[in-house]
């Protein structure tokens, strides 16, 4: 009998209401990331962030989260490794659903993230991957859970806050997994216009459905796009300009992650966040460098090898030059 | 006489169980190098899929994440999560492998925590991710795992990823879909399946130049022996050059043996 | 005076109850027609979308099908019908607007069937199709219709879509969301809405020459009548202007009358 | 309490050892529309066919059931109007879960459909369009059911065989939209490889979720493109050739439905259609005109002005002509 918390109970009517007044109305939306996260994000709200991993996040906004000093965040952890790594420095967040947290994959743990929850001082619950990207997806259809065959009869089923149904059709015992509406969903992508529609190329991971499942949604774009152009070629459309809340252009706003078609992860920056976080005062000395010293993402990316380095990321990206020239360990 | 380390030897062994036309979710590492070395010998056939969405890329390098660029680098489709995850839980994929800091006789797998089970853990691991799914919903689960004592235990600390939980019939009276379960467990050591009657481990080849004993010496639970029990076949030298050459050229992972 | 018909009539009222801004499921003909007039008079920022999958096109001619081509020309998006009734069910949509062969005076309307419910049928219409689902799901129903006691009916042969099912309380009872519900009936005699209290069918205002019996008359059951009864606008010089020259130039929907 | 007949009942776990057995090779697919149908369509079976009523449907597929004389077929008719009066003329379905057949929109009623429901020849069983779409969600999903906050209250509702459920979190009441996995699904695309890779452009109605719910899929397409085409823009893949059987390539193939992109409908034949339903005579005779007079599908376009009506349509649907010029009644 799972007894995990359930962090954010699904609404269906509430959330209806909430759809309801969200403004429909075609107008500009494009401010920028401080205004963006300034406005839209706030102390104690529930976030998920649009991605997987290192791979197409929003780095620009998750920076500014940490650097307006955003606390007591709530998380959903379906494969957050830097953005975890990022909101866990702050750090930001005291609760997550989780699915896979601190780690970066192969690159290893993250220490500062493992302290948090080493350190009791993050509520987790558990869940799995697709338990978390099927609840954005009962969230986006309006439903208040969708069944599944995930979880049961584990550890993770027992620490998960989901519930057991059984199917009236067949009788199968199924994992009912609750909608799941985050208060700011936070997403990058190739291109938008100044309504907030979308388009990304490659792997959509969750994110057509967070976009439409979240309350609130900060979108971050590698570059905007004419408005005809999106009206030029609408099965292109990921994500519709009446989810979105804010719009803000940000060309390298996934760096140090890995942007298809546009730039690979930089190996030697993570690998440099990784080691930083040893010991909290390393991690302070480099956020100060990172985060907190830097006016914004471009002074960022200036301290990380700007232009040039993006360039050469691109060319990783595109495979013109062999990726073991300086790009991994 | 070719010689090679554990890491390449496991890796070989790995391969040779996907089969040409066998769909297979995989993540980094020894899995994706397995897979990879599957599809330059006897599976040119061989769908590989990566859970976030990444669906029969023509993988030029091995993927340093299961979301990267590379993971549908001229793939059949770039799709999502939830696509991905689908297809396993209506049974189009056959194969997945999992890792884990600890696995019991029935091949349930911890990548959680180690510690009692109250909060907050003495060690905490990344978690599920999509381990838990797809040990759920693929057909056959396989483990790439170096053996020892603290990893083989009798109970975990946390059972992250279903096997076949407490013995026969157990997944599918949970509601797990039938006929899925763990199939084979790989170490440095040794080769291992799982009994049809009692579900529980059993080794079935031991590697060149290991026995039994030791293999047993390395479980923190008694292993059951396959009735006949041969000697691992040793990578050959098609399969080390292509798995040194083509696959791993910078030895990401065949060098961390 | 502007002369008009009765068609005219009902499109231009219709097309005052779309605010700027507001979000809109149509079908093909009058309701789309209303829509189309909206957003070139007080609503241009109206989201016009189809249940098969087209969602704010910059419509160029009237569509002959919800799913046909201009349904998404150069629309914001060409997406699915999930996505479109998906909209509707997280409470995106604002209106959408019925058709059928019979409604009662709880705003429930037919058009699956006439006879009785035991099969065959002794007339068979096409069906719910969305309207079921659109008239569950969207905040507010409304419906363009002739009006005589075969239409206007005590008891329908078959409750296609819901209204308020048989009273207040009763949608929310059955599981419909809360706050849904039928708004507006438009026809050739008047504008009824719903009152409040018992959920029952309203006189709300007479169109220019009608009277309040030739309403009741044309009804099969009674008819409430609210507080105010003015007569309804009748359609201005510009409403009728672009409703014929750039709504529906070829007279589709507006020569039916 | 819903008493209509479950006409394909929900069996994830037989599915899930269908889907398993379904190859997974990349072979090529290509045949023609004669032996697509004669070897995947079987008398009895359950179809479900994609598009929307007159728009990108597989016209070529369905003249060959009925010209091969298929009986006893059961259909799924979500919006399903000129597919379902080419069978219904056959007549080869004796089945419907029905939520629109009959009408062709504003066009009117189909004599020879309505002869079918109501002379009794037909089992019909109620549901709504959303209620079809978001069974072939489940079956595609993999769970034998999905909830949803339709069809309830209503004789619709009644005449289904949805179920009722209860939230397990809210207490809300719900609908339970069983699984339906059709035997068969036939669907028209733009673009496809040999290998059963599909692009669609424009609205997708339900039809990315119809490939992954039906056992076996028959796709026509307006034209082949090569493989490498497909790997090139993965992400505009929208069927992989997994869940495909069998491509036939259909230049017109939807006609005379509108194509988007490529041809407007034909409404001059639409109408001619019609008023052929009006007796069992003159039907037969027009359809011994166009469809068991003719060869194949070509056959069919010839008689119906060839290239030069297609070339015509094309105008129509890019706008390069006013469409009252004989589009329209």
């Amino acid at each position: 009998m799972p007894r995990g918390e359930l962090l954010v109970t699904p609404e269906p009517d509430a959330m209806r209401e909430w759809f309801r007044q969200k403004p429909k109305q075609l107008v500009p939306k494009v401010t920028t990331v401080k205004t963006a996260v300034a406005s839209w994000v706030h102390d104690g709200e529930y976030l998920a962030v649009g991605g997987f991993g290192t791979n197409r996040i929003p780095t620009a906004l998750l920076h500014e989260i940490v650097r307006q000093g955003r606390r007591g965040l709530g998380l959903s952890g379906h494969t957050a490794t830097h953005d975890f790594q990022i909101l866990a420095a702050g750090p930001c967040i005291d609760r997550v659903d989780v699915a896979y947290v601190l780690g970066l994959e192969a690159r290893g743990l993250s220490p500062s993230a493992r302290r948090l929850c080493e350190g009791g001082l993050l509520r987790l619950t558990e869940w799995t991957n697709a338990a978390l990207a099927w609840r954005y997806r009962a969230a986006a259809m309006g439903v208040p859970f969708l069944p599944a065959r995930v979880m049961l009869g584990t550890d993770t089923w027992e620490h998960s806050a989901a519930k057991e149904i059984q199917c009236p059709f067949t009788g199968m015992r199924l994992a009912a997994l609750p909608a799941l509406s985050p208060d700011v969903g936070l997403i990058h992508v190739h291109e938008a216009d100044v309504y907030g529609n979308c388009r990304i190329e490659g792997i959509s991971v969750a994110d057509a459905d967070l976009a439409r499942a979240a309350r609130r949604v900060i979108i971050s774009a590698e570059r905007l796009i004419p408005h005809e152009e999106i009206r030029r070629e609408p099965t292109r459309t990921i994500i519709p300009y009446f989810c979105v809340d804010a719009v803000v252009e940000v060309p390298g706003g996934c760096y140090p992650g890995n942007m298809p078609y546009e730039y690979f992860s930089d190996e030697e920056h993570l690998q440099e966040w990784l080691e930083a976080e040893r010991t909290p005062e390393t991690l302070r000395a480099f956020l100060e460098k990172y985060i907190f010293g830097v006016e914004d993402f471009a002074g960022y990316l200036d301290r990380c090898g700007g232009r040039s380095r993006l360039q050469q990321l691109r060319r990783v990206e595109l495979m013109l030059v062999q990726e073991s020239e300086g790009m991994r360990r | 006489m070719t010689t090679y380390n554990s890491m390449e030897l496991m890796i070989c062994l790995a391969a040779r169980y996907l089969e040409d036309g066998a769909t297979v979710v995989v993540g980094t590492g020894a899995p994706c190098a397995a897979a990879m070395l599957a599809q330059k010998l006897h599976a040119p056939g061989l769908v590989v899929m990566f859970e976030a969405g990444g669906m029969g890329p023509l993988l030029p390098t091995m993927p340093i994440s299961v979301g990267d660029s590379r993971t549908f680098w001229r793939g059949i489709s770039a799709s999502s999560m939830t696509e991905i995850m689908e297809l396993c839980q209506r049974g189009m994929v056959d194969y997945t492998f999992l890792g884990g800091a600890q696995i019991d006789q029935y091949g349930n797998i911890n990548s959680t925590q180690i510690g009692p089970r109250d909060l907050p853990p003495r060690v905490r691991f990344p978690g599920s991710g999509g381990a838990n799914d797809l040990a759920s919903l693929c057909w056959r689960t396989m483990m790439i795992t170096p053996q020892d004592q603290r990893r083989f235990v009798p109970r975990l600390d946390f059972m992250t990823s279903p096997g076949y939980l407490h013995g026969p019939g157990a997944r599918e009276a949970a509601g797990l879909p039938p006929g899925t379960g763990p199939y084979k467990v790989i170490t440095q050591l040794a080769v291992f399946g799982f009994d049809e009657a009692t579900k529980r481990m059993r080794v079935e080849s031991l590697h060149p130049g290991v026995d039994l004993a030791q293999v047993q010496d390395n479980a923190g639970f008694t292993l059951l022996v396959a009735p006949q029990l041969p000697v691992s076949m040793p990578p050959s030298a098609e399969e080390l050059a292509l798995l040194r050459r083509e696959v791993d050229p910078y030895r990401y992972v065949i060098g961390r043996n």
